[in-house]
C-alpha cells in the first residue's frame, strides 16, 4: 500500500479525497453506503449565520454530462449546526471542514468566529461565490480586492487551517488566487459552479426557480482541470481541485494538474459510494505505476 | 438501512405501449420496504440520461428477493428501461423515503390519478393485514390510462373515471360519486399530478379527513444529501425524497 | 409554413440557422450532405492576414459531452481565400460570412479591408478571442478596451454588417457585450469555446499539443444559453447564440433566451445534416405552438 | 460522392475476445468504395462516446450492399459496437479519405502491424485484378494477434513475425527475411502502429522503393471540417481524413 497522505496547511489528510460542500450532506446521509472514517475530509454543507430557507423549487434541472442547482445555501443557521448536528459527527475518524458563508463580511466573521471554536473542526473552507452580496450584486470571488477584504477579514479570526473556494466565473482565476494568498489563505479550492441556465422549450419558461443556477458534474471537468492547472502555476500554497470527478482517473488528472488534494462532488448523487472507490482507484494506480507516495504525483504533469 | 445494490433484470412486462412493469432480483435478501418507499435507478450508458431515476416500489417478494416497478415512459431514462432484458444488469438504491401511516381503523379511501398508482398495492397489502376496508378510486384521460385494475380489485371495491367516459364515470376524479359518501371515510390517500392531490386535499381539509399525498418532484441524489427536492412545509422547506414523499396535507402549505 | 427570416444588421437571413466558424470549413465539405442553400449563412474557417500552419498535432481530445480543440486558426491566408475559395462559393445561395482573425490591431484592419471588397460576403465576424495577440498574451475578447478598441478601428474599415464575437472566459461577459456595441458592432455572436485542459492520466501528459484548448459541445450549452440570456438584456443590438446546439429544440431554447439566429458548431461533425435538420425542427415547433413568426420567439422566455 | 447513410447490422463475427467482424448493410446501392477509403459510424445512446469513430472499410459486396469492418476493442466505443447485434441500426458517414495508387507493375509488399490489417484486403483484390503479385508480412506480438491470415492467403504468400515466436519468425515485422529480397519489390504499402511504418518507410526509402503508409489519427469530423487531424507534410499540414489517410512517404516530414 503507497503512502496516500498528503498537507494543506496545517491538515494532514489521510488520502486526497474529500467529499465536496453541498453533495455530501453532513457525511450522515451517507453512512449506510461507506464508512466515512475512510475520507480525508467532510466539507459540509454551507452555513450561514441564520437558518435559511434557500430557494424556490424548483431547484435542479439535468443538463447533458451535468447538472444545474440552485438550492441557494438552504441550512439552519450556524447555531443549530453546533448544537445539534456536530456533536453526531465531531467523533468521526475524518476531518469535518465547514463550508463558511455570508452575504456581508461581518457575517462570514460571525460565522468563522462560531467554527474557530470547535475542538474537531480543524479547517474551514472560505466560499465566496455567494451571489448575495454588499457589493452591488458582485459576487466576493469574482474581483481580487473583494476576495482579498474578505479573506483578510476572516483571516485575522481564523486559527486553523483557512481554504478558499474560487469561483471559476472569472477571467483570471489565477488572479483571485494569487489575491487570496497574499490575505492569508493556507490553500485555496476549485471550483464552485459555473453560472449556467436551462430552458423548458415547451413551456417556454426557464426550469429552474430562480432562471439560472451552478453547473456541476463532468461537463465543466475540461474547465476545472484547465483552471487547477492555472492556478497551481500561480501560488505555493496547496491547491484542493473539484469539478466533475467521476472516478479515480479523474483524481489523478487533477493532482497531476497540480492538485494536493480533490473533493468529489456530484458524483456522490449517482454513486453513494464513489469517494471509497475513488480512494481504492488512487491507490491501485500508485501501485501499477510503482510510486511509493501521491506526494510525487502532485503537479507532475509531464509537459516535455 | 439504506443499500446501493446491483440488481438483475427479471423481466419486463409491457401493460400497454407506454407501461410497463420492471422486476428486479436483488443480491441479497430485501430489506423492510414500507408502503410509499421508492428506489433510485441508475440507468447506464445513457447519453441523455446523467441521474439516477427515482421510481415507487410497486411489489415486492422476499421468498426471491424480486421487486416490481411500474413505469411510464415519459422521457430517455424511462425508455432505455424499457430496453432492458433479461439478465441486464441495474444499480438500484432502496429503500428511500418515509412512508404512509396506518390508521387505527378504516374505511379508507385511495385515490389515484394517471400514473400515481404505484404506491397503493404495498399500502393495500398492509392496509389488508390490518383488516381495514379500501375503496379505489382511479381515474385517467382514457380507459387506457386505467391499469393494474385486477390486482387492485383484490383488495377491494375499485371505482374509475375518464375524461373521455371509456371506462367507469365520465369526468375527472374529484367528481367522482364516491364522494358523495366521503364521511364514510376515515382516512383519504392520494397520489398524481398535483393538481388532482391538491383538489382530493381540499375535500379531505373541508369534511376534517386526515389526508396523505405522495409527492413528485425532481431529485438529483433521493437520499437527502443535494436539498434539490424541496417542498415548503408549514415547518420550513422539507426534502420531499427523506422528510417525504408521503406528507400530510395539513403539513404542506397548499392553499386549500 | 410560418416566416423564418430574420434580421442581423441590413442582413436579411431567410432563417435563424448558420453554421458556425471553424466547423463548417468553407461548406464545400459539407455540399455532398445536404443543399447549402437552405442555410441562412454559412460562417467560414476563420482567416488571418498571412497562410497559418496552426498547432501541432494532437489537436483534439473527446471529453464528457464535448471536445476539446487546438487547431490554432490554420488557414491559408485572406488572399488564398479570395482568389481561391470565395469564387467556388460566392454565388451560393445563402450568405457567406467571413470569420476575420489577427495578432494586432494592425492584422484585423489588413483582412476586414481586403474583405469588405468582396461583393457576395456581406457581413464580417471579428473574433475577438484569439490567443495570441499584442496586450502581452491577453486576448482581446476579455477586457472592455481592447475590445472596443479592435471593434472601433475594424468599424472605421468596414462598411457592412459587422458582428463581434465574444469569448466565455470572463467575468461579466455583458459589459464586453455594450462595450462592442459602443464601438459600432452590428451584432454579437456567442459563445466561442471556453478554455479547458484534458491529461491522459497513463502517460501522465496533457492530450493537446498546446496543454489547453478550446472547449465546446452540449457540455457548454447550460453556460452559453446563460451568457446570450445575460447579453442580451444588456445589449439593443441583436445576438447570435451558440455553444452546444445539437436540435432544434436546443436552438429554440437559444432563441427563448434572446437570440436572433443561432450556429451550429461541434453538432456538424457527429451528424452533417443537422443545420438543415435544425431548419425542419423550428418551422415545426412554429407550426405546432401556432407561432407565425420566428421573430416572435426571440427573447420571449417567460419568466413569470 | 460521401453519404450519411442508416444501415443495419448484419451479423457480427467474432475472432477473438477483443476483435471483431461488423457487417452492416446499407439501405441503398453502394456508392464507389476504393482500397484505404474509411468510415465514421455513429455510436449511439453511449454516455462515453462523443463523436463518430473511423474504422477502414474492410470489404464490400455490392450484390448486397453490405461492407464490413476489422474492428479491435480499445475504449468504449469500440466495446460499444461489439454489443450490437443483427437490426440495430448504425449511422455511417462514407467513403471517406483518399486510397491506396495502383503501381504499373508489381510485385508488391503489403506490411501490416498489429490491428493495422484492415486496409489490405480491397487493396489486395484490386492489385489482384490488375495482375499484379502480393507478398505479404503480417506481424504482432503473439499469434493471438494475427488474425485474418486464411483471407489473405487468397491473394498471395503471406509471412508473419511474432514478437514471441508463437507463430512465424521471432521478432518484429522489420526483422522478417523477407527484406532480405527487398529488391524484388516494386512498392510497399505499410499500415500499423507509427514506430512500425516509419521503420518500414526508412527501409523502403534507403532501397528508393515507393512507399505508401494508411496512417491513424484522433479525428472529430473525419470529412475534412474540423483540421482536427493533420499530420506534417513537405506541403505543410493535411487533413489525415481528407488528403489522407494514405501517403506516400516521400511527402511526409519522418526523419527517415
Ligand atoms: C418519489 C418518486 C417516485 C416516482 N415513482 C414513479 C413510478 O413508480 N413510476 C413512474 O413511471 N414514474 C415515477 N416517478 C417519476 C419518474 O421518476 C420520472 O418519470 C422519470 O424520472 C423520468 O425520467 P426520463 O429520463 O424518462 O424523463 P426525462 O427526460 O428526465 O423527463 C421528461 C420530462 O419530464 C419531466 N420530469 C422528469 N422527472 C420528473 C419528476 N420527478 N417530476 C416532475 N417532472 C419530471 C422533465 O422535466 C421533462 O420535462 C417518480 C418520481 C418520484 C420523485
Ligand atoms: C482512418 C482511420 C481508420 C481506422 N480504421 C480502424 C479499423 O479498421 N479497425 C479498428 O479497430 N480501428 C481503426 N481505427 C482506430 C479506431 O478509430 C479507434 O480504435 C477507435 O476510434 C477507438 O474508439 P474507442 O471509443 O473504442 O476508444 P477511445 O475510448 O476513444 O480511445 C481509447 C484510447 O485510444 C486512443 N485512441 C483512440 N482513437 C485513436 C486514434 N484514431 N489514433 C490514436 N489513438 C487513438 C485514445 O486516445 C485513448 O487513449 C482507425 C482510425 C482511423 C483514424
Ligand atoms: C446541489 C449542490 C449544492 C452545492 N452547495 C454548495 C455549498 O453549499 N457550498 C459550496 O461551496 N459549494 C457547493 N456546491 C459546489 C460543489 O461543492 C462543487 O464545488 C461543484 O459541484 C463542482 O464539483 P462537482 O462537479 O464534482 O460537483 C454545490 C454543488 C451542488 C451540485
Ligand atoms: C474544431 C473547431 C474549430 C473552431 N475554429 C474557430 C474559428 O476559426 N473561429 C471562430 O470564431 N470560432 C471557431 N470555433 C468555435 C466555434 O465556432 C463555436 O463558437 C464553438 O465551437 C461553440 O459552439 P458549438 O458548441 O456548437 O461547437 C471552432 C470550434 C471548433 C470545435
Ligand atoms: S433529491 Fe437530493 S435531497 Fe432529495
Ligand atoms: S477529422 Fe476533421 S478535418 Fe479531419
Amino acid at each position: 500500500m503507497a503512502d496516500l497522505s498528503v498537507k494543506i496547511g496545517d491538515l494532514q489528510l489521510k488520502n486526497p479525497v474529500m467529499t465536496a460542500s453541498g453533495t455530501f450532506g453532513f457525511g450522515e446521509e451517507f453512512a449506510d453506503f461507506i464508512d466515512l472514517n475512510r475520507l480525508a475530509g467532510i466539507v459540509v454543507k454551507g452555513l450561514t449565520p441564520k437558518l435559511r430557507e434557500g430557494n424556490p423549487y424548483p431547484r435542479m434541472a439535468e443538463t447533458a454530462s451535468g447538472m444545474l442547482n440552485t438550492v441557494g445555501l438552504q441550512n439552519r443557521g450556524v447555531d443549530y449546526f453546533i448544537n445539534h448536528i456536530y456533536p453526531r459527527i465531531k467523533d468521526l475518524d475524518t476531518h469535518i471542514i465547514v463550508n463558511v458563508n455570508g452575504s456581508t463580511v461581518e457575517e462570514y466573521i460571525e460565522v468563522t468566529k462560531k467554527i474557530n471554536k470547535l475542538a474537531n473542526v480543524p479547517a474551514m473552507e472560505l466560499n465566496i461565490s455567494c451571489p448575495n452580496v454588499k457589493e452591488g450584486g458582485m459576487a466576493f470571488g469574482v474581483s481580487c480586492p473583494s476576495a482579498m477584504a474578505v479573506t483578510k477579514a476572516v483571516r485575522e479570526v481564523y486559527d486553523r487551517t483557512l481554504i478558499v473556494k474560487l469561483s471559476p466565473n472569472v477571467t483570471a482565476i489565477d488572479d483571485i488566487a494569487i489575491a487570496v494568498e497574499e490575505a492569508g489563505a493556507d490553500a485555496v479550492s476549485l471550483v464552485n459552479t459555473f453560472l449556467g441556465m436551462a430552458i423548458d422549450a415547451e413551456k417556454q419558461k426557464p426550469i429552474l426557480s430562480t432562471i439560472t443556477g451552478g453547473l456541476s458534474g463532468p461537463a465543466i471537468k475540461p474547465i476545472a482541470l484547465r483552471m487547477v492547472w492555472q492556478v497551481s502555476q500561480a501560488v505555493e500554497i496547496p491547491v484542493i481541485g473539484m469539478g466533475g470527478i467521476m472516478d479515480a482517473t479523474d483524481a489523478i488528472e487533477f493532482i497531476l494538474a497540480g492538485a494536493s488534494a480533490i473533493q468529489v462532488g456530484t458524483a456522490n448523487f449517482i454513486d453513494p459510494q464513489v469517494s471509497v472507490k475513488i480512494i481504492e482507484g488512487i491507490d491501485e494506480y500508485l501501485e501499477q505505476h510503482d510510486i511509493d507516495s501521491i506526494a510525487e504525483l502532485v503537479g507532475a504533469l509531464n509537459i516535455d | 438501512m439504506k443499500k446501493v445494490s446491483d440488481c438483475t433484470v427479471n423481466q419486463i412486462i409491457w401493460l400497454n405501449e407506454n407501461n410497463f412493469l420492471l422486476e428486479l432480483i436483488a443480491p441479497d435478501s430485501l430489506p423492510d420496504i414500507r408502503p410509499g418507499n421508492f428506489a433510485e435507478l441508475r440507468i447506464d450508458d445513457s447519453r441523455d440520461v446523467f441521474l439516477r431515476r427515482p421510481f415507487t416500489i410497486l411489489e415486492t417478494d422476499k421468498t426471491n428477493n424480486t421487486i416490481r416497478f411500474f413505469i411510464k415512459i415519459i422521457g430517455a431514462g424511462t425508455r432505455k428501461l424499457g430496453t432492458l432484458s433479461e439478465g441486464d444488469q441495474v444499480n438500484m438504491i432502496f429503500p428511500l423515503g418515509n412512508s404512509f401511516s396506518i390508521p387505527v381503523k378504516g374505511p379508507v379511501l385511495i385515490v389515484g390519478g394517471g400514473s400515481g398508482i404505484a404506491p397503493f398495492i404495498l399500502l393495500a397489502k398492509e392496509l389488508q393485514n390490518q383488516g381495514i376496508p379500501i375503496t379505489f378510486l382511479f381515474g385517467g384521460r382514457t380507459h387506457q390510462e386505467i391499469l393494474l385494475i385486477d390486482q387492485y380489485k383484490a383488495f377491494g371495491e375499485v371505482f374509475i373515471t375518464t375524461e373521455d367516459g371509456s371506462a367507469g364515470e365520465k369526468g375527472v376524479v374529484t367528481q367522482h360519486s364516491v364522494f358523495n359518501k366521503i364521511a364514510n371515510y376515515n382516512m383519504i390517500y392520494a397520489c398524481g399530478p398535483e393538481p388532482m392531490m391538491k383538489a382530493i386535499g381540499n375535500i379531505a381539509h373541508h369534511h376534517n379527513k386526515s389526508c396523505e399525498v405522495s409527492l413528485e418532484n425532481m431529485m438529483a441524489c433521493g437520499f437527502g444529501a443535494c436539498l434539490c427536492c424541496i417542498v415548503e412545509t408549514k415547518s420550513g422547506n422539507q426534502r420531499v425524497c427523506t422528510e417525504g414523499p408521503v406528507f400530510n396535507i395539513n403539513d404542506l402549505t397548499w392553499q386549500i
